[in-house]
């Protein structure tokens, strides 16, 4: 019995019929055609699927879409503003924090989630920040390289802007 | 500015990653697609007496079923392997059929029995519940060692104590056996090189198109190795012709091996198509991925390493048995011997070395390359001993390996070294790596903190190891001599566009190893241009001429060397068409910073100038074609030979067993760096892999051949804070045969990093005696057990 | 799975065993167990549902007795097939006097689990096993008091 | 990564939440946070014909104190108590325990009540509120009450929880003056579950012990308090010496759990150093 479901996907509001089991992943992918979020595993630990869902970091293959019903959902498709890139997807360039890239859109959503929190975050906060993402291309070091990379752009005063 | 090489340009393909706009195989929907989910054998070794789909043919959705029945009534032949080691007395090793769907029995938890193709993927999976299966269960073996034993269920009747091969390298047996009778000293160790899973984040998918209309057949698959697909896909499985089928590996987020091989759900796919006229895709679950992606490793050996009393090597013995799983993979017997015995020299002149491999089927999932293939096999089992050794002789672990490196050579002014087990290593100073290394980690001051943490209880432990491993695969005239049932050249062509604008088609493949960038910057600095005016094209058969695929670590040395030959064939047509233009002789012009100058004057003409010349020849030379497109197959001259020095520092809980990993250095030698980010990228990955294998990682089947730790809530995957920032630095030591004097580092940081960490604890260790039988992964419980005994 | 375990009941061993060779009295301790149907002499048909936190399936296939030495012990064997995958068990039930109103009933024996079970179940299956023979002594030791408090 | 069907439908409150159970009976399931529930299904492993999805009942969403106790709303998501001055305040090892559990993505879903519930024996949340003496409250159609957490947890996924009731609320009474927490654990570095937690909360006063109450997960198919810890130090100066003393014995009656990560000798070995680690960190 097909629900229908509302919610606000980057920015624009969406409305479609869903089977209630569909998960949130599946529905962002299938029916949205936002593929940049991935599915890595069946067992929700390895974050390559992570979303902001009303601003918290949650795992959407571990969510049904009709449980995001009315809320507000950022992907990695939603990240950049005007065109230009955020300052976590600036410094994984930077810093060369992804390879194959299949597990840097859920990373990127994971960190973003994890400055919002905590804007200065030490090396060991940033590694255990991310203990629910998992990496196999890039042995992690460059991913923390970049999370310092953006917290550091992110806290710089705004001058730059500004100007 | 057009100098690239050896820069840290930051990569090209970034941008499409990190805004979601990827394309990964089950990113792609086709109109008209169906969705396919494979029922699979819930046990190791099972007879099947009967497959009832009635039920789940009447399911919603529910397109079509086919079960291994079908498949063997089309008379398709299995997937087959691409390397044959024969037996010691020359009998062709066993190599049994391969189906693609099982129709009598399986064997292993796994194995594909029947595929549910529906509209959707929920009415496959619904559908795939209602099949019923009578099995009738069979004993089955897991462990090689158990599997060779008389009387142990067989795998496949016609391979008696199921041996697949045996297979001898080195000098003859007794010699060294005499040499180790001479021995004063012998370091013996019995281990298990366990069992591991590749889980590349991107699990395996495939779809399979087939258009009527046109006859042709197009398979997306997450491959390493997209026209070695479609080769033995043609030639061999679904016999199918060749040029009517284009194999595309879109992005691929990660293999390290494991999507080097043809797998069964590729052919599968294609095959489905082409009944139902509809394009089919299979997408694996982790679970799926678990027991379905060929693992790595799995090796159970005995090695003896004899001594003089000064400590320097006399002989290394050495007997693995290879576990090769239910089904021979792709490379699977090449691994455990080709890329393990010839490894077996590492960096020491030790004079007398044997090796004996025996490759055993079990009921378990195929076992083929995983990041370094063998050779950290090799590594593991040289380092281990060495590190023992050093122990057992009380001798210094850094000092027993500095004695007996091999001596320097750069084989150009001195000759390459020719080893005991078949290989010509190319050049190195192995003394110098673990120098630097020694240097990085402070190793006196180490040892006196050691000392006093001793004293207050706490156990700290540094270990060591040192590497050599063959890349750059491979001459294809010795690699077929040994058993490769295709040349191991590259393919490069390089397209100049008639704008100067440059498109380069590679047969290797990035799936995350930046080729895109590294290549882009070679061709850039070649031909003097702006770095974004070049292209790369990589991983669809319909667009590059032929390739070889991405593993062994060769993309660079093999695939790179044939771009440069294009490259040269292009400045060299390009000279021609400029020396008309400039009304020159060719002798007289010089190639740099994009164009051709007549030397000592100011008269030039542009790089663009020239192609724009070759596609419009209106003002010509003589006799020269019009265009400017050039295809060249590279064949390496040898192998490549990375080498370094791992060392790991690492701090147990006495209480627990924890390991607490603190420190990891690793200094590697790759020989000429093109982009320095992209190969401490490479060599970041590399490590966390093989310290994962250390301390966390392994595939368990129980002795019914079950797996038992198939998800990511039983299988430990390394996780950002299990591990330390790396400290890494390089010596750089040219690859004398080809032309970027580059040598591979993807496999480098995997193959030398176990072995450090399992040094480390067991010198952490050292207060409770000299261990050394302790397996990994070095489980908590595993080491607190060894301070008990 | 090595599965072990022991308790001590209130009553001879004679009298537990014969309880435990009715297929109604050993369907109603037997945890999860909703039917069980003879099929010939000591085999039975059983159909359970194990519902435990995560984990809920129907699985149906065979139970059989086997060296039966009354009343000492006797060997259970149980085949069990579900869509979640297959349990194997072979359970050898020792029945010890303690005294002449108690015994100590032990077993020993493996489970073996095939499928997505074997596969996933690992953290949870000790667990589970605790508990499914504590439901079951606990079923057994009330069984025994409702009979000791029937009339004879 | 497909469930099998069912239906959904989301509670607007409490009463509607039991309402719907009763109507759909042993074929619904409660959703609160999903993180347990939800993979389970995905691998069909669990496949309930009805979810109710209780997670947006606000007033389930709370941590207040009330009276002399701390009440945390069953709906209350970890991060909601890792970050909650009000749970610091009463018991460090609160926001210490929340902070373990799974990763920010689970513990910004998960929920204090829907872990409890579950009763995963190697869960967290059971020790510590068994350390923290709180009560678990319950409420189904014939009404509320109340249950002691050491004895709400009943066996591997069983609890005191009877058909169709909901837990609403755990409260815990404020710890007496001079009171420390703690809560340490060995995880396994796969799930990151617990293989054995311990949380200790302990009085001292005048240098002496007046209190204790460690609770234990993971080790058994229940979390469990250690009443020989408790026995052995009440009295006692809250020395190394005491405390090594006191915690022999952990977990000796328990039916101890096994895996491939850990046996049942070394899991009782870990009991010990982690009923140790929890009462140095509430005392030293």
């Amino acid at each position: 019995m097909p629900t229908k479901i509302t919610m606000t996907v980057n920015g624009q509001s969406v409305t479609k019929e869903v089977e209630a089991r569909t998960l949130l992943v599946h529905f962002l992918r299938d029916n949205l055609q936002l593929t940049g979020t991935h599915v890595g595993c069946d067992t929700s630990n390895c974050g390559a699927c992570t979303i902001l869902v009303d601003g918290n970091a949650v795992k959407s293959c571990t969510m049904l879409a009709v449980q995001a019903d009315g809320s507000e959902v950022t992907t990695i498709e939603g990240l950049s503003q005007n065109g230009e890139m955020h300052p976590l997807q600036e410094g994984f360039r930077e810093e060369h924090g992804l390879q194959c890239g299949f597990c840097t859109p859920g990373m990127i959503m994971a960190a973003v989630a994890l400055l919002d929190r905590n804007p200065n975050p030490s090396e060991q906060e940033i590694r255990e920040g991310l203990e629910g993402n998992f990496c196999r291309c890039t042995g992690y070091h460059n991913i923390v390289r970049s999370i310092q990379y953006a917290a550091k752009k992110i806290n710089e005063p705004k001058k730059a802007v500004a100007s | 500015m057009t100098n690239y090489i050896g820069k840290a340009v930051k990569r090209v393909e970034d941008k499409r990653f990190l805004t979601g706009k990827g394309r990964y195989t089950d990113d792609i929907v086709l109109p008209g697609m169906l969705y396919a989910y494979i029922v699979r054998s819930p046990y190791a070794h099972a007879k099947i007496n009967n497959i009832d789909t009635s039920r789940a043919e009447k399911m919603d959705g529910v397109v079509k079923i086919y079960t291994g029945k079908d498949i063997a009534e089309s008379g398709i032949n299995g997937i087959p392997t691409g390397w044959q080691v024969n037996f010691k007395n020359g009998d062709t090793m066993k190599e049994p059929p391969h189906p693609l769907l099982v129709a009598d029995k399986a064997r292993y938890m796994g194995d594909g029995v029947a595929v549910v193709i529906a509209e959707s993927r929920e009415e496959a999976r619904d559908a795939a519940d209602e099949i019923d299966i009578d099995w009738e269960e069979l004993p089955a073996v897991a462990s090689a060692k158990k599997a060779t034993e008389d009387g142990a269920p067989l795998v496949h009747d016609e391979a008696p104590n199921n041996k697949c091969f045996d297979w001898e390298l080195g000098n003859p047996k007794e010699e060294v056996d005499k040499a180790m009778k001479q021995a004063h000293h012998i370091t013996t160790l019995e281990f298990t090189n366990q069992r591991v899973v590749p889980n590349a984040m991107e699990t395996r998918a495939a779809i399979g198109q087939y258009e009527e209309a046109t006859g042709k057949y197009t398979l997306y698959t997450t491959s390493q190795n997209p026209h070695l697909t479609r080769l033995l896909l043609c030639a061999f499985v679904l016999g199918i012709p060749e040029h009517r089928v284009r194999v595309v590996a879109p992005d691929v987020g990660g293999g390290f091996g494991s999507k080097i091989f043809h797998y069964a759900e590729e052919a599968l796919m294609i095959w489905c198509s082409e009944r139902l006229k509809r394009p089919v895709k299979w997408t694996s679950d982790r679970s799926e991925a678990f027991m379905t992606d060929a693992h790595g490793r799995d090796h159970i050996s005995k090695a003896e390493m004899g001594f003089d009393k000064e400590g320097n090597v006399l002989a290394l013995r050495v007997k693995t048995h290879a576990n090769l799983g239910a089904y021979l993979s792709t490379f699977a017997p090449c691994v455990p011997t080709w890329l393990h015995g010839t490894l077996l020299q590492g960096l020491y002149v030790t004079p007398k070395i044997n090796v004996d491999v025996t490759g055993v089927f079990t009921n378990t999932v195929m076992v083929d390359a995983y990041r370094g293939a063998g050779r950290p096999e090799a590594t593991y089992l040289l380092e281990r001993l060495m590190d023992t050794a050093a122990l057992e002789m009380d001798m210094d672990p850094a000092e027993l390996r500095l004695k007996n490196f091999i001596p320097p050579f750069d084989g150009v002014e001195q000759p390459g070294y020719q080893t005991q087990v078949a290989l010509q290593y190319d050049s190195g100073n192995y003394h110098a790596v673990l120098k630097r290394a020694l240097e990085m980690v402070g190793y006196e001051k180490f040892r006196k903190e050691q000392a006093e943490a001793r004293k207050e209880g706490k156990l700290l432990g540094i270990g060591f190891s040192t590497y050599i491993e063959a890349c750059g695969i491979a001459p294809s005239a010795v690699v077929g001599a040994l058993g490769a049932r295709a040349g191991l050249y590259e393919v490069g062509q390089v397209r100049v566009q008639p704008t100067g604008k440059v498109s380069v088609f590679t047969g290797a493949h990035s799936h995350g190893q930046g080729h895109e960038t590294t290549f882009a910057q070679v061709v850039a600095d070649r031909l003097g241009i702006p770095l974004d005016d070049v292209e790369i094209i990589h991983g669809d058969s319909d667009s590059v001429a032929f390739g070889m695929g991405t593993y062994g670590s060769r993309s660079l040395a093999v695939g790179g060397s044939a771009i440069v030959k294009s490259l040269d064939k292009i400045i060299e047509k390009g000279a021609k068409i400029a020396a008309h233009k400039l009304e020159a002789s060719e002798e007289d012009l010089e190639f740099a910073e994009g164009k051709w100058t007549v030397k000592g004057t100011d008269k030039s003409i542009a790089f663009g100038d020239v192609a724009l010349t070759a596609y419009v020849p209106h003002d010509y030379p003589e006799g020269v074609e019009p265009g400017m497109d050039f295809s060249s197959f590279y064949d390496p001259a040898n192998f490549t030979y990375p080498y370094g020095a791992h060392v790991a520092i690492v701090e147990v809980d006495k209480d627990t067993g924890h390991t607490k990993l603190k420190r990891f250095i690793a200094v590697d030698d790759v020989g000429n760096v093109i982009n320095p980010m992209i190969v401490d990228g490479q060599i970041h990955g590399g490590l966390a892999q093989g310290i994962g294998q250390a301390l966390f990682e392994g595939a368990m089947y129980d002795e019914d051949g079950q797996l038992i730790n198939g998800s990511y809530m039983d299988y430990t995957m390394p996780r950002a804070d299990d591990l330390p920032s790396f400290e890494i630095d390089r010596t750089v030591t040219p690859c004398p045969h080809n032309p970027l004097g580059v040598k591979g580092a993807g496999e480098a940081g995997c193959i030398g990093s176990t072995p450090a960490v399992v040094n480390a604890v067991m010198d952490a260790l050292r207060p409770f005696g000299i261990k050394k039988d302790l397996e990994m992964p070095l489980t908590p419980e595993r080491v607190w057990r060894h301070m008990q005994s | 799975m090595h599965l072990k375990g022991s308790h001590q009941f209130n009553a001879p061993a004679h009298q537990i065993f014969k309880m435990l060779m009715d297929a109604d009295t050993l369907a109603r301790i037997t945890p999860g167990v909703s039917e069980l149907e003879a099929t010939g002499q000591d085999t039975y048909k059983a159909i359970a549902n194990v519902k435990m936190g995560p984990v809920s399936g129907s699985f149906s296939g065979n139970l059989e007795v086997a060296e039966k030495h009354e009343p000492e012990s006797f060997v259970l064997k149980i085949q069990q097939n579900s869509k979640i995958g297959n349990v194997a068990a072979d359970v050898k039930i020792d029945l010890e006097e303690t005294s002449s109103e108690t015994t100590r009933l032990s077993f020993d024996g493996k489970a073996r689990l095939s499928g997505l079970l074997a596969r996933t179940g690992q953290r949870v299956l000790s667990g589970v096993a605790n508990t499914l023979s504590k439901q079951f002594f606990k079923a057994l030791e009330e069984e025994l008091e409702n009979l000791a408090h029937q009339p004879a | 990564m497909v469930t099998n069907k069912f239906d959904y439908i989301r509670a607007e409150s409490v009463d509607d939440a039991i309402t719907l159970m009763v109507k759909h009976g042993m074929d619904a399931k409660l959703l609160a946070g999903g993180h347990s529930l939800i993979p389970a299904m995905k691998l069909r492993l669990n496949a309930p014909g009805v979810l109710i999805d209780i997670r947006k009942i606000q007033e389930l969403r709370y941590i207040k104190k009330d009276g002399n106790k701390l009440v945390i709303g069953a709906g209350a998501t970890h991060h909601d108590i890792a970050t909650s001055e009000l749970a610091h305040q009463t018991y460090s090892m609160l926001p210490e325990a929340a902070d373990l559990i799974g990763d920010q993505q689970v513990r910004n879903i998960g929920t204090i009540g829907g872990s409890l519930a579950h009763a995963d024996p190697a869960a967290d949340w059971p020790g510590v509120m068994i350390a923290a003496g709180a009560s678990v409250h319950l409420k189904g159609p014939d009404g509320e009450r109340s249950v002691p957490a050491e004895d709400f947890f009943t066996g591997f996924y069983m609890t005191e929880l009877q058909e169709n009731e909901l837990l609403t609320a755990i409260s815990i009474p404020l710890p007496p003056e001079g009171t420390r927490s703690a809560y340490k654990k060995f995880m396994q570095p796969a799930s990151r579950f617990a293989i054995v937690g311990a949380a200790a909360a302990v009085t001292v006063k005048g240098g002496k012990i007046e209190r204790v109450k460690v609770g234990i997960n993971g080790l058994a198919d229940a979390a469990f308090a250690a009443g020989n810890i408790e026995k052995a130090l009440v009295g006692k100066e809250p020395t190394e010496a005491n405390i090594d003393a006191a915690v022999e014995g952990t977990g000796a009656d328990a039916m101890v759990m096994a895996d491939h990560f850990a046996s049942e000798e070394y899991r009782l070995h870990l009991a010990k150093v982690y009923a140790k680690r929890a009462l140095m960190a509430a005392t030293q």
